[in-house]
């Protein structure tokens, strides 16, 4: 029951969200800007807490032991939300414009960040059932929430019922886990399986486990949501699940896989390598075919994913801070690449094919060319931050002598690297259809012109995100 | 001394510089003033040269002038080696050129690339000059490929005729073909002797004897005989030998008769003089000099040949000129090089005044070149008609000439020489004799003498030519009539060359001959004793009893041996087949390679390929993404049947 | 006295029972709905069962918070089917086809 | 005085300056940053020690500590006189957009600027991920240059050039990375000396060959040259032949020789059997071409051959020699394939100029649109047909010098590797003078032809500077030799051991 | 506990048969019944292992609120329900053959040693007096707190969103307002327009 107070950010977010809810009632319908401008305010407060409680050294446990601050949730919290404040900039005239019930919206977009928060700083497995299921639901109902729209209604059903199907062999996962090793924690669950020698049979609900860590990422074959559901959601929800989720799923599997199953480390290895493995391919193959833009990413999100995982089952600590670094950088970039679909946005129609890009260069070079830095970034060239992200991971598994399985992956990226250009292609070398420049808000210009031009300053200078992810795997 | 050598070429290049990019600035007559007075400052200093060096002071200038690069432990350099040879290379090459240029005042006085011709042949001055004064290989090289640009440049000086520029690209891609072997020559050369500077080559050259070199697995090749060989190629390009003689001809596409004289007079005898230099490396491997005395009889007979049929009065001179190479080179096989140095400077003389006065002729003719439409012209030019006398007598070795001496100085070596091959060439060179005296005859009566065939016009035009061209003319008749008698001795037999060439003694066919030289007077008389006079005569008269008393006999003997008539005309058809296998088939291989290698093959089935590969892959794995909710939960399932499975196996 | 196995034994067979249901039902998706509650009866089986011979609350408090969740899923998985129903006029599953590729 | 750095990032920063000057005014400030930063780079020159093969004019900061990864620079022989070499073109190229370009000129100059400094990073790179960044990041521009300035199949060109060099480098990338796990530091002095086995050492050396292969290119994965060469810009072809292809050559030099010696060796038999491919085949090959800038794009492939050539003889010449020639000739073979790239820097960007020159004027690259412009462009042709013989390989002209080396050595290592490469002295006179025949000489064509003007000032001086460039190094090549000798032979010397 | 083995078979296969029934029936109102039985059979399965609260809670929860919610929902939408299974059988063999490979993997592992009784004992049967929903409730107060604030957040988005998602405001509803009705004015409803007189 003691050091509640360092549940404290997730407590004042949870305070904004009933604030949001409740004045949402008070506030005339037609417009209502303060729920946009109390939800950043309050992420921004958020962020400032979490800042101000993280401890100095060392883990810090609260609630029984179910709730921990270690250096690691410090830095994906933080990341999370800042991520956040950025999905919420860009999406606020998306949804303005589509006169999406403001209130619920926001209600239910704070509460997927506070499940996120919730799960990367969780130490037990109930703990993090629970955030899990806090952001999903959210995801769920944010996906559907643009009632009159049948993709949207189909989008969200399909991602429920699979959803569901993932959180059912979790849990399953879970329980096995659980009786094999008495305890719901994930530290005693770790010691409990180090002391014991023929406990490996036990633990197969790793395997059930791995598939619901693997639904959350979005990698194949338990990716078959991702490209429906970034197609079918409105684009900021799309941008939503895009970008902060990488980071909590990446917290998921270490919580999970690391914190409490390392010592199954062989047998998880396998099972990211072929999931690492098929979603590279898949990834990137498919996404050569699409004509829509949502859909693209969505199948490169997928490959990402899978550099994220190689960079999780070398099972060293380089390896989990590669991937951190690639979560939280993929986040950013996925971040600008939909925020500039929103700011193409015209009044409700929604931008989502590649050749809806075409000529943005002449329209309006400076999107054109954040954008562009973007999907350099997603291929990997340097010097953006893509580059580091892959190359940390690479590093990563070539360092535990999976040297083939790097070449597979760097194999992919250039495969990748043709539909990237191809996206560049409409922006820079085609004729614009309307030549009328990309109008979007101030803030929102500044946003992502920040953006795109973080994406270029981390990629010259990657040592801030770096050592912040070396520190919180260090010793 | 150095400052001599250095400026002798300069002068014409800074002439050639002057005329090319200030050529507008300086206007017509200030260009030709300072190209000639470049040359004519590099003719007299090598005239200053071949005194002092025939003046007993014949210590051998040998000095690297700059370091043009060092690699590995080779040196590069700049560097002339001036010697015998050289000068009096030198000498030929800064007089004829001399010539060339004043003739030039009159012979292109219309001709609005008035300058840069000025310029070229400065520049083909100064190259030939670096080509006989380097060093070492590498100078060589850079002079030998030089003249091949201005000749390029010279051939297609009128680039908006057709046939110039089509002669100018296979001038110098046939001499590529030859450079091609001197240069893997060279390359022999240094990989073997370790340098590139002559001396120490040829120093390092007699321990090379021994020492092999597989080409193809299994055979062991001399290493000299290969080196000498590939340097010879080299010489076969530039001085215009069977098979890569074909340039020559048509290389007559040129201002004529100026760049023409530059390609018969001076530059292709580059080759000649090259093999003379390389003495010491060709007196190594008899099988080399076998290679060459073939390769030259077989062009002095076969080219006089052609020359026969030819009726474009360059032609017959260029064939031969082609042929008299083919004597050259024969000497040189003979290992008399003294015997091809010395036909080579005679030769330069008699062909540019046949030359000069051919020029001269078309001129009068209103550039009309076929001979078949001229005769008599006798009257009408009588200059031009008595030099011309005299270049054809000198040609076909009527006694006294100076290519008499040239000539049956070649002829007696062969006859004495034992080297391989040497017996063929003795009969090839005989009937060459007989041969060149036909054809020679034979265009000096159609132009000079019998009916006049021209049109009215021209006729009522015909004048003798200007002095600016009759000077010329009668300056190179005289060497022409006297050089001969006047050197045969120092040359041939004087030991004149002492060092700068070397025989070996078994191969010193000159020392034999020379064993019954008692004076030019007695090697007159000497020459009535043998069959290449008589044989000389027999064809000037055949040339006169067909061509003037019976011309209806030409006509039988074309319709009666049309068969031979057809190959001479088609020069034994070699241009057809370079034409057709070389130049043909290399186009069509190129463009198969392209179509097919690199747009079908490569780009076709590998890069576009796999992009579409990757494409249709792509389309079709994109069906399993149908959008039926029951496959994506399928496709879960499976995933979770492999997780359980890598977890079974995996335990 | 039942040993531990039969008990898992039940929820792996119920858990099987509930995937095959819902990727082998085409037509309609209440019932994949429903195949998703027995899939977390059968987990919670699983829990009662370890939680009763481990002698452990901890399962128990598990299947507790997973009974809520599972009803809070309902609420909003039977929302999102009233939503798509309204736009559809359709819940068959073979329906559901519109965003593929 | 951190002089490379000065360099590398006067021109990135510079080029973004550019950008933000506008179109109207970026002109001379481009070539004024392209002018002083090619100032900077003479005291490489001025200041290097020819004595040593160490890198000189060394900076060295910790940059991700995290990652091993250290902003490092250098320059030794190898690298100064292509860095020169680079920022020397730069000027040129600036020169040549001067009034070609109409739209967007700051962006056009930005990119070029900013390509300048990522190459000079690439050739002063003595981290290995530092090379790789650079290596990679120069893609972006030149992606861009062809993409958007380019002419109607600049798409498919620019995206073929893209994939196929980011296809190279990506195994390069993990050969980097694997070379770091074992001798835990990135620094390419490090790899140098790091002991390798020997299967490792070929799946090495196979990395840093598609690397490098694909840049240079050599046979057979050349195909995006020409199509990239022949959509590019005038000025993004001049910098394609002339200093990027240059990165594939420095790339074999710095790491597939050094770095897996073993493997080299045991594989040299490939390198030379391509690169006299690309002198063979390819010299055929740009025979067949009917689009003048495809001719140069292939003539530079087979002029690249030469480049691979004299390193990969190498080994050959090393077991066939004896006593003190045992590393000379070879040390000329390499020498020779670095003479051949600087000069193929002058050389062919000139060629592209001087497409570039008539293309400017008659929008046409096709050889038989032209015919006798040297009717109309007596100063051009004159250029032209310089430039033809330096391409051609006369001596005299730099285009003689680094083929010839490169012959002469390979003679020592087997006489048809000799006989082979010789045959670009025909082929490629052929199809250089063919081209220039069918172009430059004869009656006018037409009216276009007859419509021509002749070089003006800007062009005349560009082409000017060049042919000068062109004629120095044929004439004296000591300068550029001198500097890389030091180098070389270390190099020649270090490959000669065996790592195993 | 001959008597409870025996209860566990019979609960258990009644369970099995319901299970399968909400899989293969074709009418959904059946299903949620067949749903229903199964959980009733759990719920008596679970009294066995001493969990009462929680099969009071399964049958009180699931039973009373979520299955009425299910039926509510199917009658709502008024489905057409004459479903058509022929994809069922089609895919049947494979599908099938899949989750029984699954089920028996499964089955294999749990019927391992691990899993045996030596490892979990069965446990001492409990006091006549011990409250199962005491101890629940001391934990979930205590221990889980957290999770338990956690899950009625949880609870709080599914209210959100189930309303967000579902509430209609039909456009074309017509309210009255009395406030509004109140304040109108004639100037409102009425406008006095001046014109000329008709020519």
């Amino acid at each position: 029951m003691n050091n509640i107070g360092l549940a404290t950010p997730e407590i004042f977010l949870l305070c904004a969200i009933c604030v949001i809810l409740i004045g949402d009632l008070f506030v005339s319908e037609d417009r209502r800007p303060y729920a946009y401008a109390l939800s950043q305010v309050s992420l921004l407060i958020t962020l400032f807490l979490t800042w101000t409680i993280a401890p100095d050294s060392g883990d810090v446990s609260a609630f029984s032991g179910s709730f921990v601050m270690d250096k690691m949730s410090v830095v994906c919290k933080s990341w999370i939300l800042i991520v956040s404040i950025g999905v919420f900039l860009y999406s606020r005239d998306y949804v303005n414009a589509r006169k999406i019930t403001n209130g619920e919206y926001y209600t239910l977009a704070l509460s997927g960040v506070l499940g996120m928060m919730i799960m990367v700083s969780s130490s037990t497995m109930l703990t993090l059932y629970l955030g899990l299921e806090l952001l999903s639901l959210s995801l769920y109902a944010l996906v559907a929430l643009n009632r009159k729209d049948a993709r949207s209604s189909e989008a969200a059903m399909k991602y429920f019922v699979l959803g569901a199907l993932a959180s059912g062999a979790l849990l399953y996962g879970i329980s096995m886990v659980y009786g094999a090793t008495g305890s719901l924690h994930f530290s005693e669950i770790a010691a409990n399986l180090a002391g014991n020698e023929n406990s490996t049979a036990a633990v197969f609900g790793l395997a059930f486990v791995v598939v619901g860590i693997a639904f959350k990422f979005g990698a194949a074959p338990f990716h078959m949501w991702v490209p429906d559901v970034y197609d079918g959601a409105p684009t900021s929800v799309a941008l939503y699940i895009s970008a902060a989720p990488k980071i909590a799923a990446f917290a998921l599997a270490i919580r999970f896989l690391v914190d409490g199953l390392i010592t199954a480390h062989s047998s998880w290895q396998v099972m990211l390598i072929v999931l690492a493995v098929l979603s590279l391919v898949l990834g990137n193959i498919i996404a050569i075919a699409q004509v829509s833009f949502k859909r693209l990413l969505a199948y490169s999100t997928i490959s990402h994913v899978g550099f994220i995982l190689m960079g999780i089952l070398a099972g060293t600590n380089e390896g989990y801070s590669a991937a951190m670094f690639y979560a939280i950088t993929y986040a950013i970039t996925s971040m600008g690449a939909f925020g500039i679909l929103l700011a193409m946005d015209r009044m409700g129609v929604d931008i989502n094919l590649l050749t809806d890009l075409r000529g943005l260069f002449r329209r309006s070079p400076v999107y054109a060319a954040v954008m562009m830095v973007l999907l350099i970034s997603m291929t990997g060239v340097p010097p953006t931050v893509g580059f580091y992200a892959k190359l940390a991971v690479l590093k990563a598994v070539v360092s535990v002598d999976l040297t083939w399985l790097a070449i597979i992956a760097v194999l992919m990226s250039v495969v990748g690297a043709f539909y990237y250009l191809r996206v560049i292609k409409y922006m820079f070398f085609d004729e614009p259809a309307e030549p009328t420049p990309v109008l979007a808000a101030f803030d929102v210009q500044v946003g992502l012109t920040l953006n795109g031009l973080a994406v270029v300053w981390f990629g010259i200078f990657p040592g801030m995100i770096m050592a912040a992810c070396v520190a919180a795997f260090a010793g | 001394m150095k400052l001599i050598y250095i400026l002798t070429p300069l002068a014409p290049l800074v002439g050639a510089i002057a005329a090319g990019f200030f050529g507008k600035q300086l206007g017509r007559t200030n260009s030709h003033r300072v190209t000639i007075a470049g040359v004519a400052i590099a003719f007299l200093l090598s005239v200053i040269a071949l005194i002092k060096n025939i003046g007993g002071d014949s210590a051998v200038f040998n000095e690297t002038i700059y370091t043009w690069m060092v690699s590995g432990n080779i040196k590069f350099e700049v560097g002339f080696l001036v010697d015998r040879l050289t000068v009096v290379m030198m000498t030929v090459v800064t007089s004829v050129s001399l010539m060339v240029h004043i003739y030039t005042i009159g012979y292109m006085h219309d001709d609005p690339g008035y300058q840069r011709f000025f310029s070229y042949i400065s520049l083909f001055t100064f190259a030939m000059l670096m080509l006989v004064m380097a060093n070492n290989f590498m100078q060589l090289f850079f002079g030998w490929e030089a003249v091949g640009l201005v000749s390029y440049l010279l051939i297609g000086f009128w680039y908006k005729k057709p046939t110039a520029i089509f002669a100018n690209l296979k001038a110098f891609l046939v001499n590529r073909v030859g450079d091609f072997g001197f240069l893997l020559g060279i390359a022999a050369v240094v990989m073997y002797t370790g340098s590139l500077n002559y001396y120490d080559a040829f120093a390092a050259a007699p321990s090379l004897t021994g020492e092999t070199m597989e080409i193809i697995p299994g055979f062991a090749w001399s290493v000299l005989t290969v080196t000498c060989i590939c340097l010879f190629i080299g010489a076969m390009g530039k001085s215009a030998q069977i098979p890569l003689h074909v340039w020559l001809p048509d290389s007559m596409e040129g201002p004529t008769p100026i760049s023409a004289l530059i390609h018969a007079a001076t530059m292709v005898t580059a080759g000649i003089f090259m093999v003379a230099r390389m003495s010491p490396l060709f007196e190594l491997s008899e099988t080399a000099l076998t290679f060459v005395i073939v390769i030259g009889s077989l062009t002095a007979l076969l080219m006089g040949l052609i020359g026969i049929v030819q009726n474009d009065i360059k032609r017959v001179v260029a064939y031969s000129t082609l042929s008299q190479l083919g004597y050259m080179t024969v000497a040189l096989g003979a290992s008399a090089y003294s015997a091809a140095i010395f036909h080579l400077m005679t030769h330069a003389f008699f062909k540019a005044l046949l030359f000069l006065a051919a020029g001269s002729v078309i001129m009068g003719m209103h550039h009309e070149q076929d001979i078949r439409k001229m005769g008599g012209l006798k009257k009408y030019m009588p200059v031009t008609y008595w030099t011309s006398l005299i270049g054809t007598l000198a040609l076909i070795g009527f006694p006294g000439f100076s290519g008499y001496f040239s000539k049956d100085a070649i002829i007696e070596s062969v006859h004495a020489s034992e080297i391989a091959g040497s017996g063929f060439a003795y009969i090839c060179v005989l009937l060459g004799v007989f041969i060149t005296a036909f054809y020679s005859f034979r265009m000096f009566f159609l132009v000079f003498h019998g009916k006049e065939r021209m049109d009215q016009h021209t006729r009522e035009h015909l004048h003798e030519s200007p002095s600016v061209v009759t000077v010329p003319l009668v300056l190179l008749a005289i060497p022409s009539v006297v050089l001969g008698a006047l050197t045969i001795g120092g040359m041939l037999f004087g030991h004149y060359f002492g060092d700068s060439i070397f025989v070996a003694a078994e191969h010193d066919v000159l020392e034999k001959v020379g064993e019954h030289y008692h004076g030019p007077l007695s090697f007159v008389l000497h020459g009535f004793k043998t069959p290449a006079l008589y044989l000389a005569l027999a064809g000037t008269l055949a040339a006169w009893f067909i061509y003037l008393r019976k011309p209806e006999l030409a006509e039988f003997f074309s319709s009666r041996f049309g068969f031979v008539h057809r190959l001479l005309e088609n020069k034994y058809g070699f241009d057809d087949f370079n034409q057709k296998v070389f130049a043909g088939g290399s186009l069509k291989l190129a463009d198969k390679l392209w179509s097919v290698g690199d747009v079908k093959m490569i780009d076709g089935m590998m890069v576009n390929g796999s992009a579409n590969k990757i494409g249709v892959f792509s389309a079709l794995i994109r069906t399993v993404q149908s959008g039926y909710l029951y496959h994506y939960a399928f496709a879960m399932i499976i995933g979770l049947l492999a997780m359980l499975s890598v977890f079974i196996f995996t335990t | 006295m039942i040993p531990l196995s039969h008990y898992l034994t039940l929820g792996a067979i119920l858990f099987g029972l509930s995937i095959a249901g819902i990727f082998l039902n085409r037509k309609n998706i209440i019932i994949i709905l429903m195949s998703i509650e027995l899939m977390l009866l059968a987990v919670n089986m699983n829990f009662v069962a370890f939680s009763y011979y481990l002698g452990d609350t901890a399962g128990q408090v598990f299947v507790f918070f997973i009974l809520t969740v599972a009803a809070a899923e309902a609420a909003i998985g039977l929302a999102i089917l009233v939503v798509l129903f309204r736009n559809r006029g359709t819940i068959n599953v073979a329906d559901l086809d519109e965003l593929q590729g | 005085m951190p002089i490379l750095s000065i360099i590398i990032w006067l021109t990135i920063l510079g080029g973004v300056l550019v950008l933000f000057v506008g179109d109207n005014r970026c002109r001379p400030v481009a070539l004024a940053i392209s002018v002083v930063a090619f100032l900077f780079s003479l005291p490489l020159y001025f200041g290097f020690d020819k004595t040593t093969a160490q890198m000189q004019f060394t900076e060295n900061v910790a940059w991700l500590p995290s990652f091993d990864i250290n902003y490092a620079l250098g320059v030794d022989g190898i690298a100064m006189p292509l860095i020169l070499l680079t920022t020397f073109i730069n000027i040129i190229v600036v020169i040549s957009a001067w009034e070609v370009i109409k739209d967007k000129p700051a962006m056009y100059l930005a990119s070029f600027l900013i390509m300048t400094g990522f190459m000079v990073g690439v050739f002063a790179a003595t981290d290995a991920i530092l090379f790789y960044i650079f290596f990679e990041a120069t893609l972006i521009p030149m992606f861009l240059i062809i993409g958007i300035w380019g002419g109607p199949r600049r798409v498919y060109a620019t995206i073929k050039f893209f994939l196929y060099t980011f296809l190279g480098s990506v195994f390069m990338l993990v050969a980097l990375i694997y070379l770091y796990s074992k001798a835990g530091s990135f620094s390419i002095a490090a790899f140098h000396e790091l002991p390798i086995a020997a299967n490792a050492q070929t799946l090495i050396f196979l990395a840093f060959f598609v690397a490098f292969a694909v840049k240079i290119p050599m046979w057979p994965v050349h195909t995006w040259l020409p199509d990239a060469h022949v959509e590019a810009p005038t000025a993004g072809s001049a910098v394609l032949a002339a200093i990027m292809l240059k990165m594939g050559g420095y790339g074999f030099l710095r790491f597939s020789l050094p770095v897996v010696p073993d493997a080299s060796a045991q594989l040299a038999w490939l390198m030379i059997l391509l690169s006299l491919i690309a002198v063979v085949y390819i010299g055929f090959v740009a025979l067949a071409q009917s689009d003048m800038k495809k001719l140069i794009a292939y003539s530079s492939i087979s002029h690249m051959g030469f480049v691979t050539l004299g390193m990969f003889i190498v080994f050959g010449i090393v077991t066939n020699s004896t006593g003190s020639e045992t590393t000379s000739h070879a040390v000329m073979g390499v020498e020779g394939a670095m003479v051949q790239m600087i000069s193929h820097g002058f050389i062919s960007a000139a060629m592209f100029l001087c497409v570039g020159v008539v293309y400017d004027r008659m929008h046409s690259r096709q050889i038989a649109d032209y015919g006798g412009v040297v009717n109309t462009m007596p100063v051009f042709a004159a250029f032209m047909v310089f430039f033809a013989m330096s391409n051609a390989g006369l001596p005299g002209t730099s285009g003689f010098v680094g083929e010839f080396m490169v012959i002469l050595a390979s003679f020592k290592a087997n006489f048809w590797f000799a006989f082979l490469a010789a045959t670009t002295l025909i082929l490629g006179a052929a199809y250089t003078l063919w081209m220039v025949k069918r172009v430059i000489f004869g009656e006018v064509a037409n009216d276009n032809v007859a419509a021509l003007t002749d070089v003006n000032r800007r062009e005349k001086c560009m082409l000017a500077i060049l042919a000068a460039m062109v004629l120095f190094f044929g004439l004296w090549p000591q300068p550029l030799v001198d500097v890389m000798h030091a180098s070389i032979e270390h190099l020649v010397q270090h490959v000669t051991v065996s790592k195993l | 506990m001959g008597f409870q083995v025996v209860v566990f078979w019979i609960f258990s296969l009644v369970l099995i048969g319901a299970a399968v029934g909400v899989i293969t029936t074709r009418n959904p109102v059946q299903a949620a019944l067949w749903l229903v039985l199964a959980f009733f059979n759990s719920a008596i399965i679970w009294m066995l292992m001493e969990a009462e609260f929680l099969a009071i809670t399964l049958v009180l929860v699931y039973v009373g609120a979520v299955m009425v919610l299910f039926l509510f929902v199917v009658m709502m939408l008024d489905v057409n329900l004459v479903p058509q299974r022929e994809g069922f059988t089609r895919y049947l063999p494979l599908g099938g053959l899949i989750a029984a490979t699954i089920v028996v993997q499964m089955i294999f592992l749990i019927r391992m040693r691990w899993f045996s009784a030596e490892n979990y004992p069965a446990p001492v049967p409990r006091d006549a007096d011990y409250s199962n929903t005491e101890e629940l409730g001391l934990a979930i107060y205590t221990d889980y707190l957290f999770q338990f604030e956690v899950a009625a957040v949880i609870l709080l988005v599914a209210i959100i969103a189930a309303i967000a998602l579902t509430m209609r405001r039909r456009p074309d509803t017509k309210y009255q307002t009395p406030g509004e009705q109140v304040k109108v004015k004639k100037e409102d409803r009425l406008r006095v327009v001046s014109m000329d007189a008709e020519k």
